[in-house]
């Protein structure tokens, strides 16, 4: 009774897509175009309005859609998990206070007023979710994608995080405790993968170009790589 | 309240519509007006998060679902501006017609369930408070959760875990109470601790025994146990 | 299961579209097919109403909500008849083109949550069944409610009352158990109680002290309290 | 905050049409034309698929039209109330076992094997409803009402029914205990309103004609008839 066996278009780009970083494009599923219309048409004349009365100045959204589709992104936490599979000590400060210790990687985490990271290791899986709105370090980690924001993973995650897993691509054997942490706080999560094997040779940099954004959240289990590909990028 | 919002547990939802590592980018405008007006309204003081939240948990849930995340952001703009007097709906209708379109061709102004009180103009965008007061719980006290709903409003205990016994994991400092920035009643700072539940005690003995939920909880909703 | 169909108590939906004493018609021949081939599956023994109702929870809350009563006896039609192989969804959209419509135009196929076991083709439409052990309980005992969903699948233990402390306040005979109809396990024929919960039992001490919810519940889910 | 303030085409109904028995046309609201086309096609062919299977009468649909629509309706239990209000033999055989005594009135509870009544009185009100599905009385009252059915009505009515009854346009006095039975099983109830001021003179026939199909679910009280009109008949 735990799993979905139904069609659907989705259930099977985990195994499809093994570990090459799909860049496809992000759309908030559940809006047909015809509701988009709907909204643009209201928007445009509520930022025409909030522009006019001086609540919100002319480039705001401009600036907006810059900070967030290219300042902010998995890149940012990539450094952190890099860092972290680096320096046992970088690594101890951030179990103690991951606010204070990802600015010595440069991390600045702006109106992200407590930070925690969550360390996956053999027998223990951490994953991130928000039931109740859609909760997510964005000055960490960029937008939340899509499916975090979905009905189905936020329902379901916490209720079955090992077939909700399983079907995103990931399998966790029955040894490993799967643990949800629900961020029903201003309290924000990191996850730090384990780090994966076949990497005892790489660079900071090298190591973060194989941490991927669902790896931080707690979906996706790093694999040996085999060409390191950037990733964390906005494409 | 218990709205749709309160979504932990709930069955039904199907697969989770995911694409491995995909892109999370903003590509329409009104998306990026929906964000950029809700944070000029938060630096204005025109409304705060925890106002924001709310907002969306009280859309009518058949608004609610088919919406998407940002258009729940645009609503809640609308509803915020409207309901602090910047404008109102004839405004809203007469922009839509002077921009070319017809306001039939956009969504209605959302439904949303009532509430008592709206929120006062808070403009302080943080959250951490120092208290003068220690913190009730450690890491490692068992404590239970409230078995109800702790008011009418805007709040943070999901109904999954209520009444339920868990143990602190982690203890964090005072924040903010969303329950009372939300209806303009004060900062009223308040511990807040990451909370572990076994996945027997939330969804009973047929769950996974190895599986643990961690949820944070603000002191107010719990009780040593 | 904890699907969207229950909705005691849920909040957020608004004023009832009440008329008063508008009469209730089928206006529409769908809606009447609707209902016409549901009373046909079950005279065939190809359904019985407990499957039905949980093929209704089963939907998606995105599909369940907008549908409509009748649009959720149409899409548990659907899934009965495909499901027990008497037509596929192929058929289904080769015969709305053959009717003249695009397939396109009518809705799609339902998503439902999935289902251990389907119900098995019972066709005895009645429910109360002589049983050789006495009711556990009697008029005005004390009872609590289970305090999780009693099994992942049909049952009809409101989420709103679990873990709670009634009374029973009227006892019934024993009918076959929507439990164990709904997934082809047999009748199982269970006693039913009208048990009273004082609503700040239900809903917490700021409740109306002057209201009661009373629920039919079967025996499996109380225990004495 | 028990009250939903907001604007509502049919907030004042009740108020409007107070005990005038407004026949208006039933509609599950929440459809949309453009929904019901996409339902109708789906019908069409669904109906075309099982008449040829065997499985439906080409006539079927026909004769549950005629039935819902005109065989069965709320005068149906009128006449059980009327029986009620003028026989206190009737009603002590109502409370014992409803499902045998409405038969005394000519009523066929068909496949309704157990029906339960609820009397009304001064300090006790009850009203029924059924939060999981729409669980109701079809062969003593006909087809539910389409606000019966409502998330609106489901979701309400057992956590502030006292909110619920007011905007609907009946008015409790907080003395008043209110009573929701909610119907979670396959026994039916039906509401036995209080027989109103004014009707002493009454045969069971004239008593009938004023019981109206909401006072039987308790959502409506009747009042001291200025003129009677038929009432409960399916227009």
């Amino acid at each position: 009774m735990s799993d979905h066996d139904h069609d659907h278009d989705h259930h099977d780009h985990g195994h499809d897509h093994d570990h090459d970083h799909d860049h496809g494009h992000d759309h908030d599923h559940g809006h047909d175009p015809e509701m988009a219309r709907a909204q643009a048409i209201r928007a445009e004349a509520l930022e025409s309005i909030l522009v006019d009365k001086g609540v919100l100045t002319p480039t705001e959204v401009d600036h907006y859609l810059e900070t967030w589709n290219h300042r902010i992104g998995p890149m940012i936490g990539a450094k952190v998990v890099a860092r972290a599979w680096m320096d046992d000590g970088f690594r101890l400060r951030l179990a103690a206070d991951a606010t204070a210790a990802v600015q010595e990687v440069g991390v600045n985490p702006g109106r992200l007023e407590r930070l925690e990271v969550l360390f996956n290791e053999p027998g223990l899986h951490n994953v991130v979710c928000c039931t109740l709105c859609s909760c997510y370090p964005w000055t960490i980690l960029g937008l939340p994608p899509s499916w975090y924001k979905s009905p189905e993973y936020r329902s379901r995650i916490v209720r079955e995080p090992r077939a909700v897993l399983s079907e995103m691509g990931l399998d966790l054997d029955d040894d490993t405790r799967v643990q949800v942490w629900d961020s029903s706080s201003e309290v924000r999560y990191l996850v730090i993968p384990e780090r994966p094997a076949g990497t005892d040779g790489m660079d900071e940099e090298e190591l973060a170009a194989l941490v991927t954004r669902d790896s931080m959240i707690g979906v996706e289990r790093l694999s040996t790589p085999s060409s390191p590909t950037p990733a964390g990028q906005p494409s | 309240m218990d709205g749709v919002h309160d979504m932990g547990g709930v069955q039904g939802y199907g697969p989770v519509p995911y694409r491995r590592n995909e892109t999370a980018q903003v590509t329409e405008r009104w998306e990026a007006l929906s964000g950029a007006a809700m944070f000029a309204l938060l630096r204005s003081g025109l409304t705060n998060i925890d106002a924001h939240r709310h907002r969306i948990e009280r859309l009518d849930p058949t608004r609610y679902l088919p919406i998407s995340y940002w258009g729940r952001w645009l609503a809640a703009v609308e509803s915020a501006v409207v309901d602090q007097g910047l404008t109102d709906v004839a405004e809203i209708e007469a922009e839509i017609r002077r921009l070319g379109h017809d306001p039939a061709e956009s969504l209605p102004p959302p439904r949303m369930h009532p509430v008592e009180q709206l929120e006062s103009r808070e403009n302080d965008p943080t959250f951490i408070r120092p208290v003068d007061h220690p913190p009730r719980f450690a890491v490692g006290d068992s404590v239970r959760t409230q078995a109800y709903a702790p008011h009418a409003g805007h709040h943070r205990l999901p109904r999954y875990c209520r009444g339920r016994i868990g143990q602190v994991e982690r203890a964090y400092p005072a924040f903010t109470l969303p329950d009372t920035m939300a209806h303009g009643r004060g900062e009223n700072p308040t511990y807040v601790y990451a909370v572990a539940f076994d996945a027997v005690e939330l969804w009973g003995p047929d769950a996974d025994p190895n599986q643990r939920c961690l949820i944070d909880l603000f002191e107010t909703y719990l009780q040593p146990a």
